[in-house]
């Protein structure tokens, strides 16, 4: 069976046949929406038991040429770097699915349909072992998104969505005509036209060329990431997209940009890499601090968790950026965990919104009295997101800022601000809301308890923050071998020993 | 089996908790009472099973360590979730679970009333689990966690009336001054692991000689991993959360900010000896910091009128003692002041808890007096813990405090210094314990009567406070100067690797009783004297040194300080970020953008102006600009 | 001498003078469709016998027509699309007093059309642009009643007349340097050519050759005669100007340029490339403001005019292959959004403003799909056939170090998404309220909505199973450069 | 005598350019055409100039090519000229200028 293809194949079928069901037939539009969201969720599960561990590159590869004489084939495969994130996306659109059936928009049907689009493209984008295809699924889940957007957002979606649509095809066209710039010129070390990501492996391009070329890839991961001065778009899209929406581009879009950094840019371009290593790096870094402190006066729960993002976001990067091991196997684990967090935090300011009324925290106070179920989620998804040791992000942040700190101590000691910040504005958040005298519902605030359906999705989520927490070895164990592959040979550019990056070798219960 | 019970006392409570919090519906008080109070007392029984068994083997063989399982492998190697039990530890498992049953079944009859009655006992069960973490982790990253859950715990409890925004601001303040204690400890974890190459505690420790004696390596290690201890042990300059913690139920300052989580920070330098002592400048740099504290803080106890500001000011104090004893290499002294403290301060804080629970609520001094009258097992407490804080001989201070104090003037010129602040420190302490004693306590009833009577507490508050009061008096024995030293005895195992442990000669502790009692005596005295012979005195004398009381009574102004210097400058940052960065930057490369593009779209519209008399001219142009065009690339080319 | 690459012409030809005297015949009831049935017959028939010459250059009277693979291929594409606007006629209010000339004018054009792609000889290659232009200038003002199909014929006439001066003067100058009008024997002698310094008038001939096939093809700085002329003529005829002229025109480009001047790539590709780079830049600034899809689609016809001659610059194979391919992308989606514009023209009046698509693709949903699909294939998006076309054509630029043309067209990309989508959301936003309640709905014409699905489908085809197609077009381009 | 290439040149330069001039400078329709069919005579000047420099026909057949197609295309510009006409009473280009933008 070509499970892979299968990933996403289903989803697109499943939204293709809700295109179909008639616009008065809402049962059957969730039935097969959630259907379709969960299929998938098995087909991802299949593919993580078929997982071999210690494999470091693609594996369980679908290879079919689509058009060969442009090089361009239907690669789809997974590694470790990917194969958590194909688990997430799967897991959370199929809660995405339930919270969007639950409350179900005008044109429900298209909604779901759009919404298994958007899915159909993250899952093809993670599992895209082709340069082109990688495009293709780059640019693929751009438009759902958009058309979510346009026609549930808020008031200002036509902005918000041209906006985001547009800024996102500036990076990604310049990072087409890399694409092809960079088959272009390794056709002559290869030998024949190839985009396959696993040809490319290798190609001594030259120093200016490697730059250049990376700098191409990166500007499209930059704004979508999005990093530091890149991040125009996201509160308007943020702000305008129904919630459901925003969790998910927060959770897995966002993820893109740094899977396409440690897929793509680090391991093809390490010289490049290894040269735009510190301006990127710094950007990560004003972006840890200045979406902190605008997390920390957003007007609005969504932005705050959005702006956080920005922060949450700078750190990942920076974990790939510095060539160490532990700090890019905490960075691939820190985009598990973010995506969970983040689709957590966007959970509950929906719960929040919706018997509340408003998702401005200065208006609303006291919750916890007439929620405190709402209280205890609230307060472990506060925790979780700002990294709270023994939260399960905290796991990916600690080795981050280790690997950081062991390359570049005085990166870690900046990054660290964000880490203090953070617990200023998320305790803003969590404290306004639920703390304090009651404001702004009636009937201390029973309206924003959390109901079943709202568990349904937020318990799953919690779980696996536990599980994360307490067990991280069974996400790291399989990530590590693609992980070290992925910034080997950066690190030989950046004139490390490849093998051994930490000095004394490791972190341990068993000195070396 | 020292393990698997270490890991069983380490469980209970979570588990207690974890099925208050999610036990359906809500349980009947007296269920919660089991659940609460009774997985601590299983932990604690537990925990004596494996004190005793340890007696049992000899001093070298009462050191376990247990991996429950990989926790993560990273980079290389592995990290395992694993406990490190030892007299050290066992000795922390013991207060905590000890005194947080105390404190526990005390709390059975203060909460009574609340109705989150099932949330306090599931928070408490969290906080007692967290600390038990702290003090049994085997490595550094699984203290950064107890470490942190420690602080959630702590945050909130002080905000569990969280109606209250002072007690929500508090909690904030609590937290965020921990977290950046976390930052440091996490920093130094970070410096360790890269130098040592290891987080696990004993691998660490023992090749802790790779820092390099008095390197900078050393000093930057120690100074970070005290900044998490400072934090958490409110340390000048990162104290001033804990006045603030007094927002929390009373029994929850018992527990938590006098005689359990603020000490985390003695402990850990106790705890990583073995690389604070490759360091002597920064141990000196920290004894200078905890004697400049237990100073300060005792000034300012002076003036609070809150009693439990009082004896929060006065932990900050205490825990200066011992910070200040840990700085200087006196490790035993200072678990010893440690577990004293427990035992005194716990009790005043719950005879306080009495206090304000019989008054209803009613926290300040000037509304108390006469109430040995109304609440003699408070008064019994108070009164003993008074006694024992101020180091009155034969009391559990005045052995632990002599202890340090001794420790301190064998410790060099630097532990001079401290010997003479802790000096005048105890005077302080005592002038202020029984200034606090004798406002509450003695006099007349205060201005208008107490309305209702206080009314006595039944047994389950009683007794927690009677048998502290009790361990107060008799907790010091179990070690005493020129007698036999329990403390030393049973931490030899842990401190056997101390290079150059403090012996202090008899002179010192002869030194050192003399003055210290003289202190003591002296500060009970003058409280007496100013508070007790004649109620109207302190009045009368309200004008002397008013400004220094003032600045006492503000606490330094630490906290408008950091006001002015940090919280409002980041406001004030993010909000210009936020009203004009972020228009004028980020959303202002697209605005900007889209502007250009939408005038040069207007200028192509107008060009467009429908005249086919400019569309011929258009060609025609266009014709000569190729030619032009053409013909320079046709002349570069040749 | 082989006459018998002459057959689709003959056959055309012939079509075209049948369609035009039915006219003489008082047609009544079902024979009143005799004109576009005997266009359709036609068209297929020539269609046939076209597939039947596939193969090697065959070359007939004396060298005058040269049946290249190239030539077939761009034959193909005038005729289909030919079809499609023979069907997007159906039942055409304007034209219906005058079918037979309606239709046969069509024909007309694609047989000038045909000529121009297949032409051997400058002679030919001009009469073939004649023919078209002739035809399409009474195609353009053929509603004489209405003022601004007059408007657009009589600006197409003046404009176009200036090309064709600048194209015989072109030609003329060509000829003066080489002394022949084969273009074979040009392309020999352009080889050996010295440098061009010395030559000024071939400097000129390129110039003017540029500007005139830059007219008809609407490129930038030649284009400005485009957005009227599209808005005025009935909306079928814009639809053949954007495609069957642009396939003309390109084709043209090709054989001019590509093949002939092949010798002197070096010196023309500048300034190719500088047309293409003015036409990507203006035509989708341009188009940003319009209110009129079918002005809009003008300004857009501009831009796809600058994507198409990257693939003229880099005067390669690889430029010729994706400029075919392209061109059979970009004539599918063109034709898909026509048939969309007309479909709402028939319905409304105004039909043609964007206003007036706000909510149809929720009252017809699979036109709103096929019109989504059309732009954002038009836009670029993959996996749809325009982001493959778009993909050769930078492929190519990047193989014939052209970087810099990249760049500025996926810049320009950018920004032709937001006039694309624009069309998209409005067509999926809610109605405004009565829009659709009463009855005024029309029975669509099913040759148009079959062109629309047609198109929706060959959108999504042409990507999925792009390798054949793309044989083709390399067929097409070792024809023209071996 | 033979006359010079250069001369055929010139005149053809000069025609084109009053041509383009009259296009440009031009409203009424009729002058317009006038205008065009400088611009295409310009062209056949040179065809033949060359023609008779390379000693070859074809240059000539062009040229006879070009005037059928002007006579064609000055054919359709009066027609739609009249029809203008008819609609407006009325011959300025410029008054043309329903569509723009």
């Amino acid at each position: 069976m070509p499970w892979t293809s299968l990933l996403v194949i289903v989803p697109f079928v499943a939204a293709i046949a809700l295109a179909f069901v008639p616009r008065g037939n809402r049962a059957a539009g969730r039935t097969i929406g959630i259907a379709g969201a969960l299929l998938t969720l098995v087909v991802s599960i299949v593919i993580v038991a078929m997982f071999n561990r210690g494999q470091g590159s693609m594996q369980l590869v679908d290879h079919v040429n689509w058009v060969q004489s442009i090089g361009l084939s239907w690669d789809l495969g997974v590694d470790g770097i990917s194969i958590w994130l194909v688990l997430m996306t799967t897991v959370l659109f199929s809660l995405g699915m339930f919270a969007a059936a639950q409350r179900l928009p005008q044109r429900g049907n298209m909604f779901l349909s759009l919404l298994l689009l958007s899915e159909v493209g993250l899952l093809g984008l993670f599992t895209a072992g082709d340069l082109v295809l990688f495009y293709v699924f780059w640019e693929f889940m751009l438009i759902p998104f958009a058309f979510l957007i346009w026609t549930w957002g808020g008031d200002e979606r036509r902005r918000a969505g041209i906006t985001f649509v547009v800024y996102t095809m500036v990076g990604s066209l310049i990072m087409l005509v890399a694409i092809i710039s960079t088959a272009m010129i390794a056709r002559d070390h290869i030998g024949h036209l190839s985009f396959l990501i696993s040809d490319l492996h290798g190609v001594p391009f030259s120093s200016t060329a490697s730059t250049l070329l990376f700098a191409g890839f990166v500007l499209a991961f930059a704004i979508k990431l999005p990093l530091w001065p890149f991040h125009g778009w996201l509160p308007m899209a943020y702000s305008q997209a129904p919630i459901v929406v925003t969790a998910l581009m927060a959770a897995l879009m966002s993820k893109a940009g740094v899977y396409g950094l440690l897929r793509v840019g680090v391991p093809l371009f390490p010289e490049g890499a290894n040269n735009l290593l510190i301006p990127i790096a710094i950007l990560a870094l004003i972006g840890i601090v200045y979406g902190s402190l605008l997390a920390w006066r957003a007007p609005t729960m969504r932005l705050l968790v959005g702006y956080s993002s920005l922060a949450h976001l700078g750190f990942i990067v920076l974990g790939i950026m510095v060539f160490d091991r532990m700090a890019a196997q905490g960075a691939v684990l820190q985009m598990i965990n973010h995506g969970v967090v983040v689709a957590a935090a966007f959970t509950i300011v929906m719960i929040i919104g919706r018997g509340g009324g408003t998702e401005d925290m200065d208006k609303l106070g006291g919750l916890a009295k007439g929620a405190p179920r709402l209280a205890v989620a609230f307060l472990i998804v506060a925790m979780a997101s700002l990294a709270l040791p023994g939260a399960n992000s905290f796991v990916g942040e600690f080795f981050i800022l280790g690997g950081v700190f062991n390359q570049y101590t005085w990166m870690a000691v900046i990054a660290m601000l964000g880490v203090i910040y953070a617990a200023v504005y998320m305790l803003r958040m969590y404290q306004s809301t639920m703390n304090g005298p009651v404001k702004g519902v009636s009937d201390e605030g029973r309206a924003c308890e959390m109901r079943r359906g709202d568990a349904l999705i937020l318990v799953p989520l919690i779980l696996i923050m536990f599980f994360i927490a307490l067990w991280p070895k069974a996400l790291v164990g399989a990530t590590q071998a693609s992980t070290d592959r992925a910034i080997a040979p950066a690190q030989v550019a950046a004139d490390r020993p490849a093998a051994q990056i930490v000095p004394s070798g490791v972190i341990t219960g068993s000195r070396p | 089996m020292a393990t698997t019970l270490a890991w069983i006392i380490l469980l209970l409570p979570l588990l207690g908790g974890i099925t208050l919090a999610a036990w359906p519906g809500e349980p009947p008080r007296a269920t919660v009472r089991l659940i609460g109070i009774g997985s601590i007392a299983v932990a604690f029984v537990l925990a004596l099973s494996i004190f005793v068994n340890m007696l049992g083997n000899a001093p070298t063989d009462r050191t376990f360590t247990s991996n429950l399982y990989e926790w993560i492998s990273i980079g290389g190697t592995s990290l395992d979730l694993s406990i490190l039990v030892d007299p050290l530890s066992l000795m922390m498992v013991l207060i905590i679970t000890g005194v947080g049953l105390l404190i526990h079944v005390f709390s059975a009859e203060y909460m009574e009333h609340d109705r989150d009655y099932r949330r306090f006992f599931a928070e408490m069960n969290l906080f007692v689990f967290s600390m038990l973490l702290l003090v049994l982790a085997g490595n550094f990253f699984f203290l950064i966690v107890g470490w942190a859950f420690v602080g959630l715990a702590s945050y909130l409890l002080i905000g569990f009336w969280y109606e209250r925004p002072s007690a929500v601001a508090a909690a904030k303040k609590a937290f965020v001054m921990n977290v950046i204690g976390d930052v440091g400890l996490v920093l130094g974890a970070f410096l360790i692991m890269r130098t040592l190459g290891t987080l696990d505690y004993q691998q660490a420790f023992a090749h802790a000689d790779e820092l390099g004696q008095n390197s900078g390596t050393a000093l930057a290690v120690c100074l970070l991993l005290f900044v998490g201890a400072a934090a958490k042990s409110a340390q000048i300059p990162l104290h001033t959360w804990l006045p603030d913690a007094m927002e929390g139920p009373t029994p929850v300052s018992a527990l938590i900010h006098a005689a359990t989580m603020v000490t985390a920070g003695v402990y850990l330098i106790v705890r990583c000896h073995a690389i604070f002592q490759m360091s002597e400048l920064a141990g000196q740099i920290i004894a200078v910091i905890g004697a400049i504290t237990l100073l300060m803080a005792a000034t300012v106890a002076l003036q609070q009128v809150d009693i439990k500001r009082v004896l929060a000011w006065s932990t900050v104090s205490q825990i200066g003692y011992m910070i200040m004893a840990a700085g200087l290499g006196a490790y035993s002294a200072a678990m010893f002041h440690l577990l004293m403290h427990a035992f005194f301060k716990a009790g005043l804080f719950l005879a306080a808890g009495i206090v304000i629970h019989a008054l209803h609520d009613e926290q300040s001094l000037d509304h108390m007096g006469n109430l040995r009258k109304y609440l003699r097992v408070a008064y019994f407490g108070m009164g003993m813990g008074c006694l024992a804080i101020a180091g009155f001989p034969g009391f559990d201070a005045f052995f632990s405090k002599d202890d340090i104090l001794a420790s301190s003037l064998a410790a060099g010129p630097v532990g001079v210094f401290c010997w003479v602040v802790g000096v005048i420190g105890a005077f302080i302490t005592a002038l202020y314990m029984f200034r606090l004693l004798f406002r509450a306590f003695w006099g007349p009833d205060p201005k208008g009567g107490y309305s209702p009577a206080p009314h006595p507490s039944r047994w389950w508050m009683a007794a927690p406070v009677a048998i502290l009061g009790v361990l107060s008096l008799v907790g010091g024995w179990i070690q005493v100067p020129f007698g036999w030293s329990g403390i030393n005895d049973w931490l030899a195992p842990v401190l056997a690797d101390v290079r150059n442990p403090i012996e202090p000669s008899n002179a010192d502790e002869w030194i050192t009783i003399g003055f210290s009692t003289a202190a003591a005596l002296g500060g009970i005295a003058l409280a007496w004297w100013l508070f007790a012979a004649d109620p109207e005195r302190r009045i009368r004398l309200a004008n002397i040194a008013r400004g220094p009381r003032k600045v006492m009574g503000d606490a330094y102004d630490f906290d408008r300080a950091y006001d002015d210097l940090f919280v409002e400058p980041g406001r004030e940052l993010g909000t210009v970020l936020l009203d004009d960065v972020e228009p004028a930057g980020p959303k202002g490369l697209i605005t900007g953008t889209t502007a250009v593009i939408r005038d040069t779209a207007r200028v192509i519209s107008a060009s467009e102006n429908g005249l086919v008399r400019t569309y011929a001219f258009g060609i025609v142009a266009g014709l000569a600009l190729a030619g032009v065009v053409l013909a320079i690339v046709v002349a570069g080319a040749s | 001498m082989n006459y018998i690459v002459g057959t689709p012409l003959y056959i055309m030809s012939a079509v075209t003078l049948l369609a035009i005297l039915t006219g003489a015949f008082h047609l009544k009831g079902a024979a009143r469709r005799l004109p576009e049935w005997i266009g359709i017959g036609g068209i297929v028939a020539t269609l046939a016998v076209v597939t039947g010459l596939w193969g090697d250059s065959q070359y007939g009277f004396a060298g005058e027509i040269h049946m290249s693979r190239l030539g077939i291929l761009f034959t193909w594409i005038i005729l289909v699309s030919a079809l499609a606007v023979i069907a997007l006629s159906w039942g055409e209010p304007a034209g219906a007093g005058r079918r037979p000339e309606y239709i046969g004018l069509i024909l007309a054009a694609a047989t000038g059309m045909m000529l121009t792609v297949t032409a051997g000889d400058l002679i030919v290659l001009f009469i073939g642009i004649e023919l078209l232009s002739v035809s399409l200038y009474i195609l353009c003002a053929i509603e004489v009643v209405r003022e601004r199909s007059l408007e657009s014929g009589l600006k197409y006439l003046i404009t176009g007349a200036i090309g064709t001066a600048l194209l015989i003067y072109g030609f003329a100058l060509l000829y003066g340097m080489t002394g022949t009008t084969s273009i074979e024997a040009i392309g020999t002698t352009l080889a050996h050519a010295g440098p061009l310094t010395s030559q000024p008038l071939l400097i000129g001939s390129m110039a003017l050759i540029a500007a005139a096939l830059g007219f008809k093809a609407s490129a930038v700085p030649f284009h400005m005669w485009t957005p009227d002329v599209y808005e005025g003529a009935p909306t079928p005829v814009t639809a053949f100007m954007s495609t069957g002229t642009k396939t003309a025109a390109l084709g043209a480009f090709l054989i001019v340029f590509t093949g002939a001047a092949q010798g002197m790539v070096s010196d023309w590709r500048v300034l190719i490339g500088a047309i293409a780079t003015a036409s990507m830049v203006v035509g989708n600034i341009g188009a940003l403001m319009q209110n009129s899809v079918k002005r809009m689609l003008a300004w857009s016809s501009i831009a796809q005019a600058g994507y198409l001659l990257i693939g003229v610059a880099v005067g390669t194979q690889y430029g010729a292959r994706a400029v075919a391919y392209y061109l059979i992308a970009y004539v599918t989606m063109t034709l898909a959004a026509f048939a969309i514009v007309i479909l709402r023209e028939r319905e409304v009046e105004n039909g043609d403003q964007l206003v007036s698509f706000t909510g149809y693709g929720r009252r017809r949903p699979w036109a709103g799909v096929v019109m989504t699909l059309a732009m954002l294939s038009l836009a670029g998006f993959p996996p749809l056939a325009g982001f493959i076309g778009k993909f050769m054509l930078f492929q190519a630029a990047i193989d014939g170090d052209m970087l810099w043309i990249a760049i500025v067209g996926a810049l320009a990309s950018v920004v032709s998404v937001v006039y694309y989508l624009r069309v998209s959301i409005v067509m999926w936003s809610p109605a405004p309220a009565g829009e659709f309640d009463g009855g005024r709905r029309l029975r669509i014409p099913a040759p148009v909505a079959a062109v629309a699905v047609i198109g929706g489908v060959g959108i999504v085809l042409l990507a999925v199973l792009a390798q054949p197609v793309i044989d083709l077009c390399q067929g097409a381009a070792q024809s023209l450069i071996p | 005598m033979t006359v010079p290439i250069s001369a055929y040149l010139m005149l053809s330069v000069g025609l084109l350019v009053l041509g383009m001039l009259g296009v440009i400078r031009r409203r009424n329709p009729l002058l317009l055409l006038l205008s065009i069919e400088l611009m295409l005579n310009a062209g056949n000047v040179a065809l033949i100039g060359f023609s008779r420099q390379w000693n070859d026909p074809s240059g000539q057949i062009f040229a006879l090519v070009v005037m059928v197609v002007a006579a064609a295309e000055v054919v359709i510009g009066l027609g739609l000229t009249v029809a203008v006409f008819r609609s407006r009473m009325n011959l300025d280009v410029d008054e043309m200028s329903s569509m723009k933008g």
